[in-house]
């Protein structure tokens, strides 16, 4: 059956696993001959963008990692970052972009499986995860399909798992038509001096296998190719991963307990090309060979060959490197779970990657050079053109502004996303403060009296498009006002950048120009990046044969510390009475904004610009006003504006307001969407003590109106302009995504 | 009053019951693992929430069936009182602890929210601190919690008073019949319900109403309490 | 002793509501399925198993069932042996 | 037009990951039923609809799997009418 490795290596094949002529040369003088089908499997798991990041290392080098609280930045299986008290927040986000389309129930649910994994290798136990989406427009025959089975099994593999979900985001644009983008994101605590890492210390040391046995899930195109040299092909054909989160919940508890123990040297997830990269990122980062001995290796079907073996991707697997002493202690803790484990192999001082199976040595490869020496590209890319100023009397205004108001609020992009985040449980460990529908999600810091973590996913896609740079910015900037707008100190980011092909010097260059505009944001508002995935390639083919981009969506998220929740702030607890303030200027940008989409039917013109200096200073405000307890409510102010803002207020602390503003250009100042604002509510009797704070601070502000009763007769009016009955918002904002989903929702779940 | 929490694999609302018990008693419940034969005597058992076994097959299925639960056969014979909640519920009607059985919700979804409880009988020592047609909101967040149970035995269930609460102000989340959301064995022992007190204990909660269901059954109360007056 | 390979199939009984038949029946109507009258869904479990008779494997296979594989509050099963 | 009474059955595909029939193996040892080697679950609809022949019947069955009954990335179908 190993006859597999005896396949000839033609030029087509390493065409199959994705290598160019030069990286075969290179392989074959690193190899220091032909390699063998199993060794070039191996160099191409290794090589491929995926593990290697072989096009966007150059650039992701550029971005700000350090900061005084970073215990462990980018490298590891995911960031990790003080929170005091020797506690640890540990967290990472990562793209399930493609399988989610091929299957999308499976496909989501295994990305939420694999970042948990991420999370838990640490030695962190998983307390919050986000889930960010983009599929294509709602119209298209396959999106509601898509949007039901990525969100059952998002919320099948989590609610399983047992980790609240506390927030996401969930957009619909045409160019995600042909490939949609499941970006999932999870967050767990540890004891600083109980964080885990790959890297495998000793020579003779048992490496042992943890989890689900192997099959031959996720194995590339190229073992189909392969089959012609066997006899069942039928059984061969690689098949989609399916995930089981009871086997990873066991996992979890499992890898804590044995960590507990003081067995664990080194620990490492089994993702992308399992045991491949698990086994030579042990060796190579500890400066170690790896033996590994396939017979070994637990298998949950017949037949399977090395090359299979080496690049399966099923799930729920961990490879760790023990200490033999404590191996009867192991052993008690994976019968305890019903686990299956083994000791597939042992570290040794050659630097060799060495692979036997079934009497025969398949691979022997220099185990620094896989890990380390991957090619690394600067592609050729060309500096994004820029859009000229459209000045706010370019634009329309509404014809009926209630009309207006009710259509945005009730539109894809800014109805409420009940209808997905009640399929996750949002409450599960009891500690969270604050559930998605607000700003960022906050969760209590477990057994800690006082602390909370705010966690919160942003970034606006046509703001990408239209200007990287900016685009860029503006995501980081968002997702920091999110965290503000709680009362947390934003502490580090993750982030999933998701692209189209980079061969295309255009392509390249909006990622190379995103990159510089993250950078900067994350150096200006001291929110280091201590994780990331990268997944490019993600295009539609279209008519004529050609490949069409997504929308460039560089996925931010970000962690915030709330050191007392006793003064944390939420959007929807404004009170009768309550002083409305704008924390900001007039709005007057409205290119690229959802009025000019929605309303008037164009996506055209600039971003808006994101000045890095007004953000961290009106930051710095809110946040120091929200934390001196001024804030009865807060909340950011992003797509739609000024008057969406309000109306999602209004809604969340079923309230009216009563706003008189001095504007001179009405839509532009209602609809526009300037960057660094926020609304604040505050105690009518606080409110001039806050208002001289603004004043002293030097921050921009304007009072701007007043919460007004509750219930049903509640209206939010802004001048003469808007006069709507907050029910009448409400209604348009709740209906539209279960109306969307309707019946397909039922029958699909029914699957 | 001694308190044991029932582990399975796969449970998850386990640790959430834990900090609940401790946080209302003072005292950190036992824990009890599947496999066990035998149970620390207790006053109080409880079978927490999650996914025991993955809820592969059906909810509940499988742990009903581990060698944990012939013990708490037995205790719930001697009158020890049961607590069952969510994949709880789920396991003591699988294993004919409690009629009926939980399918899938109406809607079809998982489903995690609020919904409003009523108080359908407090001549119990679960329900004792709540007012009879209390209405408190709690939250609920499961996959299968449809009750159904064939119309004798849900007219027997009514006649006798074992229904505990009721989704109220058309909050039912699953389509279970009669809004029940909880219910009694006719001894009056076992209570299974959907909802989660346990997540329903503490201001950070946004409210303390879960809190009264634990004080009942822990407290000492030795007065029998006659079910059917309801 | 000789393999047997076996379909048990496990349906809700009459009169026990089915909230995922209920809903499919539904959506291939919105699909432009007509003329369906109902919809039950069930479940089939193929076991392979040992067993010294086919009887043998029948019997153990309903003792299965009874245990385990149906609730049998609200499930019928059936057990075909393929030997 | 006559109405017929089929089944369709719905079974994951070979060497696709089967976790709740590995979860009910595992159930059934420890339940000391001894010699079960494999357990896959599947699923089963009992359709009951009218159409003009039989053909036809098994004809809008099959469209039924491909667009909704069946997951054909990693799930295969069977259907039957009894007429
Ligand atoms: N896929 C999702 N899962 C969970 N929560 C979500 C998801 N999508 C959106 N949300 C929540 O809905 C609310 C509104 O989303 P969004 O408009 O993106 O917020 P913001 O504009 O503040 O970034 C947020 O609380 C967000 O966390
Ligand atoms: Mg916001």
């Amino acid at each position: 059956m190993t006859v597999n490795n005896t396949r000839p290596i033609t030029p087509e094949l390493v065409a199959e696993h994705g290598l160019n002529e030069e990286e075969y040369a290179r392989i074959v003088e690193l190899t220091d001959r032909e390699p063998t089908f199993t060794e070039l499997g191996i160099w191409s798991a290794m090589w491929n963008e995926h593990c290697s990041y072989k096009s966007s290392k150059r650039w992701l080098k550029t971005l700000p990692t350090e900061g005084p609280r970073v215990v462990h930045g980018p490298g590891e299986n995911a960031g990790v970052v003080s929170i005091g008290d020797g506690d640890v927040v540990v967290f990472k986000m990562e793209s399930h972009n493609h399988p989610s389309y091929i299957e999308p129930y499976q496909g989501a649910a295994t990305g939420v499986g694999g970042i948990l994994r991420d999370v838990f290798t640490m030695g962190a136990r998983p307390i919050a995860t986000m889930n960010a989406l983009r599929f294509g427009e709602p119209d298209h025959p396959k999106t509601r399909h898509l949007v039901s089975g990525v969100v059952a099994g998002v919320g099948g593999y989590g609610n399983s798992f047992g980790v609240p979900c506390v927030g996401g985001e969930v957009n619909f644009h045409p160019r995600y038509n042909g490939n949609i983008l499941v970006n999932a994101f999870a967050a767990g605590i540890a004891k600083e001096d109980g964080i885990y890492i790959s890297k495998a210390e000793g020579v003779g040391l048992p490496v042992v296998y943890l989890g689900a046995k192997t099959g031959r899930d996720g194995v590339g195109g190229a073992t189909m190719a392969s089959a012609e040299f066997d006899d069942s092909i039928d059984d061969k054909r690689p098949t989609v991963q399916v995930g089981d989160p009871f086997t990873e919940k066991c996992l979890l508890e499992a890898c804590l307990e044995l960590m507990e123990t003081g067995a664990v040297i080194a620990i490492q997830d089994m993702g992308a090309a399992g045991l491949t990269c698990s086994a030579v990122e042990m060796g190579a980062k500890g400066d170690l060979g790896i033996k590994l001995n396939l017979d070994d290796v637990p298998v949950r079907e017949t037949a399977m060959t090395a090359y299979e073996m080496m690049l399966s991707e099923s799930q729920e697997r961990m490879l760790m490197v023990l200490r033999p002493q404590k191996e009867d202690e192991a052993n008690a803790i994976f019968v305890k779970w019903g686990l299956d484990f083994a000791i597939v192999g042992e570290t040794t001082n050659t630097l060799r990657f060495e692979v036997f199976h079934q009497g025969e040595k398949v691979a022997d490869l220099p185990i620094k050079e896989l890990g380390d020496e991957a090619p690394e590209y600067d592609r050729p890319w060309v500096e994004p053109g820029k859009h000229s100023p459209m000045e706010r009397h370019l634009f329309a205004p509404p014809d009926d502004y209630n009309a207006a108001l009710i259509k945005l609020i009730g539109s894809p992009d800014l109805a409420s996303r009940r209808w997905v985040w009640e399929q996750y449980d949002t409450m599960i460990q009891g500690n969270t403060l604050l559930r998605p529908g607000g700003d960022a999600g906050v969760v209590r810091v477990d057994g800690h009296p006082c602390k909370a973590l705010a966690f919160s996913s942003d970034v606006t896609p046509r703001y990408v498009e239209a200007d990287p740079y900016e685009g860029g910015k503006q995501a980081v900037a968002e997702c920091y006002r999110n965290l503000i707008a709680t009362g947390a100190e934003p502490l580090a980011t993750t982030d999933n950048l998701n692209f189209g092909n980079p061969e295309k010097p255009e392509i390249m260059g909006q990622f190379v120009a995103a990159i510089r505009g993250i950078g900067e944001a994350c150096e200006a508002l001291k929110m280091p990046i201590v994780s990331g995935n990268v997944s490019l390639y993600n295009e539609t083919s279209n008519a004529n044969g050609g490949g069409e981009a997504i929308l460039p969506t560089p996925t931010i998220a970000a962690v915030g510390l709330i050191e007392d929740h006793a003064c944390m702030a939420r959007i929807g607890t404004a009170d009768e009475g309550d002083a409305l303030f704008l924390v900001g200027t007039e709005a007057e940008h409205l290119a690229q904004t959802l009025y000019q989409r929605e309303i008037l039917g164009e996506e055209t013109g600039p971003a808006p610009e994101v000045d890095l200096k007004m953000e961290r200073a009106r930051g710095d405000f809110v946040l120091a006003a929200i934390r001196s307890g001024y804030a009865s409510a807060c909340h950011d102010i992003s797509d739609g504006g000024l008057a969406i803002a309000l109306a999602e207020m209004c809604l969340a602390s079923d309230c009216g307001a009563d706003c008189e503003i001095d504007i001179t250009y009405p839509h532009a100042a209602l609809f526009g969407e300037d960057q660094a604002r926020y609304i604040v509510a505050v105690d009518h009797e606080w409110a001039n003590m806050f208002a001289a704070n603004s004043e002293g601070s030097g921050v921009s502000f304007a009072r701007i109106g007043t919460v007004t009763a509750a219930g049903a007769g509640a209206r939010l009016k802004i001048n003469d302009l808007v006069d709507v009955a907050v029910a009448d918002l409400r209604e348009a904002h709740e209906a539209w995504f279960p109306d969307f989903m309707g019946q397909t929702a039922l029958a699909e779940a029914a699957e | 009053m001694k308190t044991t929490i029932i582990q399975f694999p796969g449970s998850n609302r386990d640790r959430d019951m834990i900090a609940a018990i401790s946080l209302i008693s003072g005292q950190s419940p036992a824990l009890a693992w599947h496999t066990n034969t035998a149970l620390p005597d207790s006053d109080l058992i409880i079978i927490p929430g999650g996914f025991s076994h993955g809820d592969y097959l059906r909810s509940g299925a499988i742990a009903a069936r581990a060698p944990v639960m012939d013990a708490v056969r037995n205790a719930a014979d001697k009158g020890v009182r049961i607590l069952g909640v969510c994949n709880g519920f789920q396991t003591l009607t699988e294993a004919g602890l409690l009629p009926g059985a939980l399918m899938r919700n109406a809607g079809l979804t998982f489903v995690c929210k609020n919904v409003m409880l009523e108080v359908a009988n407090n001549t119990n020592p679960f329900t004792a601190r709540y007012a009879q047609g209390e209405v408190i909101r709690c939250p609920v967040a499961h996959h299968d919690g449809n009750y159904f149970a064939d119309p004798a035995t849900l007219q027997q269930i009514e006649d006798n008073g074992q229904v505990a609460f009721r989704y109220a102000e058309s909050t039912n989340p699953n389509g279970s019949q009669n809004n029940i959301a909880g219910i009694f064995n006719a001894a009056g022992n076992v209570l299974g319900m959907m909802p989660h007190p346990e997540n329903l204990v503490e201001p950070a909660h946004g409210g303390t109403d879960g809190r009264r269901l634990f004080e009942g059954a822990l407290n000492m109360i030795e007065t029998q309490f006659a079910l059917g007056a309801a | 002793m000789p393999t047997y390979n076996a379909t048990v199939t496990v349906r809700l009984k009459n009169g026990v509501l089915d909230p995922q038949g209920k809903a499919i029946e539904g959506a291939l109507g919105s699909l432009g399925f007509d003329g369906v009258e109902q919809v039950r869904q069930g479940k089939t479990f193929d076991v392979v198993l040992d067993a010294t008779t086919e009887d043998a494997a029948k019997e153990s296979l309903n003792a299965m069932c009874e245990k385990l594989l149906a609730n049998t509050v609200i499930e019928d099963y059936a057990v075909e042996v393929a030997g």
